[in-house]
C-alpha cells in the first residue's frame, strides 16, 4: 500500500539504485549525450534523501511534492525538470487518492509529456513510463515488463533530448534516462507498494 | 516603447557563455535589461531553475525574451517561466544570433512586432 | 571517418563564449579537436586575425568546421583561411546550435554528407 | 604624385584624422552599431604609424602593405579585414603602376567588395569608395564629392554589417565606416597628391 512511509521508502530505494549505478547511467549518457545522467540523478537524489530525512511528511503528497522540488532544484540536466514535473503532478495525483498507484504514475507521465513533449518511440524515459502505466492499470507489472520496456530503447532512434542530435547514430544504445525510470518502477515492485 | 519595458534573458549550460552573450549584446544595447543565468548552482555544466528564477526576477522589464542554448536549459526555463508573474517569450531561435538582434532591435526602439518578425528567421529549435 | 580527421573552430567577439561554447562541446565530443579564438589581441570585444590563424594551427585536424558569431567574426576568418593550408568549412549557421551538432555528430563518427545535411537546416547568416 | 613618401604622408594625415574624430566614429557607431569605431581604428592607426615610422619601405606598394598588416592585425572589428583587405588589394595594384592613383583606388574598393559583398547603397564604406573612384578616374575628386557621399549614407536602410540588424531603424545615421573612409580622402586631397 502506497503511505507516506513507504512512499518515502521507495524514493529511499530509487536513491540507492541511482548510486549505485551513477557511472553506468553516465557512461550510458556519454555515447548518445554529454555523459552526465548519473552524476545529475545522484546529486538531485542525495539532496532528495536530506528532505525526505528532515521528516515531517506526513502524506504521499508531501513525500512526493518535497521530493520533485529537491530534484528540479539540484539536478541540472533534463531529467531535472523531466523527474521534477512527474513527481509534481504525482503528488497532485496522491492529493485526490493516495491509494491508486496506477493513476499517481499515469499523472507522472503526463507530467514528463507536458514538460518534455515526447511521445512514445522516441527513445525516452517516456518508453518506459508509458508500458508501466498500461501495466499497472492492469495489474500486471513485473520486473520483465520494466526490463523489456528499457531495452526496447536501444534499437529506436532518438528524435527528442540531446541524443536527437545524433538521428540515426543513437540507435544500438540504451537511453540513459530510460535505464533511470526502470530503476524507479523496479524500486516500486521491490518496495512490496503494489501489494493487496 | 520604453527600451526599459522589454528585457533580455539568457539561459545557458555554460556559465561563461550566458555571461559572455550578455556582454555581446551590451555592446549594442546599453540600455537594455540584459540578465543571464548559466550553468548548474554549483557552476558546473547544466541549467539551475533557482538561477533563472532569480535572473528573471532581475530583469528590470516585465516583458522578457528569454534564448537558450539546448533542449534542457529550456525545460528548466518552462518551469521559472510557470513560477513567474513577468510576461517571458521563450524563443526557439539561434541563441547568439537572434538574442543579439533582439537586443539590437530594443535598443533602437524598434516596435515589438518587427523584433518578433526578425526573430522568427532565426528560428532553429 | 577518424574522430580526429575533421575539427572544429570556434570564433566569437567575447573570450568567454568562445570558450565557452567549445566547453559545451567538450562534454558531448571529448575526443573531437575544437580550438577557439575569442576577443582582440589584447582581451577585448572583437575578433583577432591572429588568435584565429593560432587556432587553426592548433586543431589537429586538416579539415575543420568553422563557426562564429557575427559577420566581422566572418571576415576574419575568411582572410585567415585564405592563409591557411587547412580545409576549413565556414559556416553560416547558429553558432552554439551549429557547433554542438557537428561536434556531436562527429563523435558519433557520423558521416561528413550526414553533418553538412543537418547543418544546413541551421543556417541563419 | 603618389610615392613612398607621399603615400605614408597621406596614411599619416588619415591616423591624424581617425585620432581626432576618434570619439565621434564611435559615437556614431553606437547608434547603429556596437559603438567602437572610432577605438577600433585609433588602435589599427596607432600601430600602422608604428610600422611606418620603422622606416625601410621604398616603394608604394611597401608601405600600403605594411599599413595593411598593421590594420588587420589590430583593429579587431568589421573595418579591420575591410580596410585591410583594401590597402593589400592597393598594395598589389600599386607594384603594377604606382603613379595610378584612380587604378590604385579602385583597387582597393574591389578588396572591400571581395571582402564584404557589399554593393552601393548598402549604407557602407563602399557608399564613399564607389562615387571617390569614379570622381578619381575622370580627375575630378573634391572635398565636395567626398562629402556628399558620406552625407548620403545618412538616409540608407543598412543591409550589410552590424546596422543591418537594426534594418529601417538604420535610417537617419551616417554610416562610421563611411565617414571614416571620407577622412582617408580628405587626407589624399589635402596631401596633394593628385596634383600635377
Ligand atoms: N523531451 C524529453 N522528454 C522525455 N525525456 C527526455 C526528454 N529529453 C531528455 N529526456 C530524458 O532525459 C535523459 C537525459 O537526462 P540528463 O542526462 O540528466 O540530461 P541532459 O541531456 O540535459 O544532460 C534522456 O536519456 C531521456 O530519457
Ligand atoms: N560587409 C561590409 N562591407 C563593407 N563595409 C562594411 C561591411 N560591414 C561593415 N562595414 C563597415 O564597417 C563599419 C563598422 O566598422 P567597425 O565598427 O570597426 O566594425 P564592427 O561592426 O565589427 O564593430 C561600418 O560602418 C561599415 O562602413
Ligand atoms: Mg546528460
Ligand atoms: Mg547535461
Ligand atoms: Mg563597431
Ligand atoms: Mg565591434
Amino acid at each position: 500500500m502506497l503511505t507516506a512511509e513507504t512512499a518515502a521508502a521507495w524514493l529511499h530505494a530509487f536513491a540507492e539504485k541511482i548510486n549505485e549505478n551513477k557511472a553506468y547511467l553516465s557512461e550510458l549518457d556519454s555515447a548518445i549525450g554529454d555523459g552526465d545522467h548519473g552524476s545529475n540523478l545522484a546529486r538531485g537524489v542525495q539532496a532528495m534523501e536530506e528532505k525526505l530525512q528532515a521528516g515531517g511528511l506526513e502524506t504521499v503528497q508531501d513525500v512526493l511534492k518535497t521530493a520533485a522540488m529537491a530534484l528540479i532544484g539540484k539536478v541540472g540536466g533534463a531529467s531535472g525538470p523531466l523527474y521534477g514535473s512527474a513527481l509534481i503532478a504525482m503528488a497532485k495525483q496522491a492529493g485526490e487518492d493516495e491509494k491508486d498507484v496506477a493513476s499517481i504514475v499515469k499523472a507522472g507521465l503526463d507530467g514528463i509529456q507536458k514538460r518534455g513533449k515526447a511521445e512514445k518511440g522516441e527513445k525516452t524515459m517516456v518508453d518506459v513510463w508509458v508500458p508501466v502505466c498500461e501495466a499497472l492499470k492492469s495489474g500486471a507489472l513485473t520486473k520483465e515488463v520494466i526490463q523489456n520496456a528499457v531495452d526496447g530503447t536501444k534499437e529506436m532512434k532518438a528524435t527528442k533530448g540531446r541524443a536527437s542530435y545524433l538521428g540515426e547514430r543513437s540507435v544500438g544504445h540504451l537511453d540513459p534516462g530510460a535505464v533511470s525510470s526502470g530503476y524507479l518502477f523496479e524500486a516500486l515492485l521491490e518496495g512490496g507498494i503494489l501489494d493487496e | 516603447m520604453s527600451k526599459k519595458a522589454v528585457g533580455i534573458l539568457i539561459v545557458s549550460h555554460i556559465p561563461e557563455i550566458a555571461e559572455g552573450v550578455a556582454e555581446l549584446l551590451k555592446e549594442a544595447a546599453k540600455d537594455v535589461s540584459i540578465t543571464y543565468a548559466g550553468g548548474t548552482d554549483d557552476g558546473g555544466v547544466g541549467t539551475s531553475f533557482e538561477k533563472i528564477n532569480t535572473a528573471i526576477a532581475k530583469n528590470e522589464a516585465d516583458d522578457v525574451f528569454a534564448f537558450y542554448d539546448l533542449g534542457s536549459a529550456k525545460m528548466n526555463l518552462e518551469m521559472a517561466m510557470e513560477m513567474s508573474d513577468k510576461y517571458i517569450r521563450l524563443m526557439d531561435t539561434a541563441l547568439v544570433e537572434s538574442a543579439y538582434t533582439a537586443a539590437a532591435l530594443i535598443q533602437a526602439d524598434a516596435e515589438l512586432d518587427n523584433i518578433l518578425k526578425q526573430l522568427e528567421q532565426l528560428k532553429v529549435k
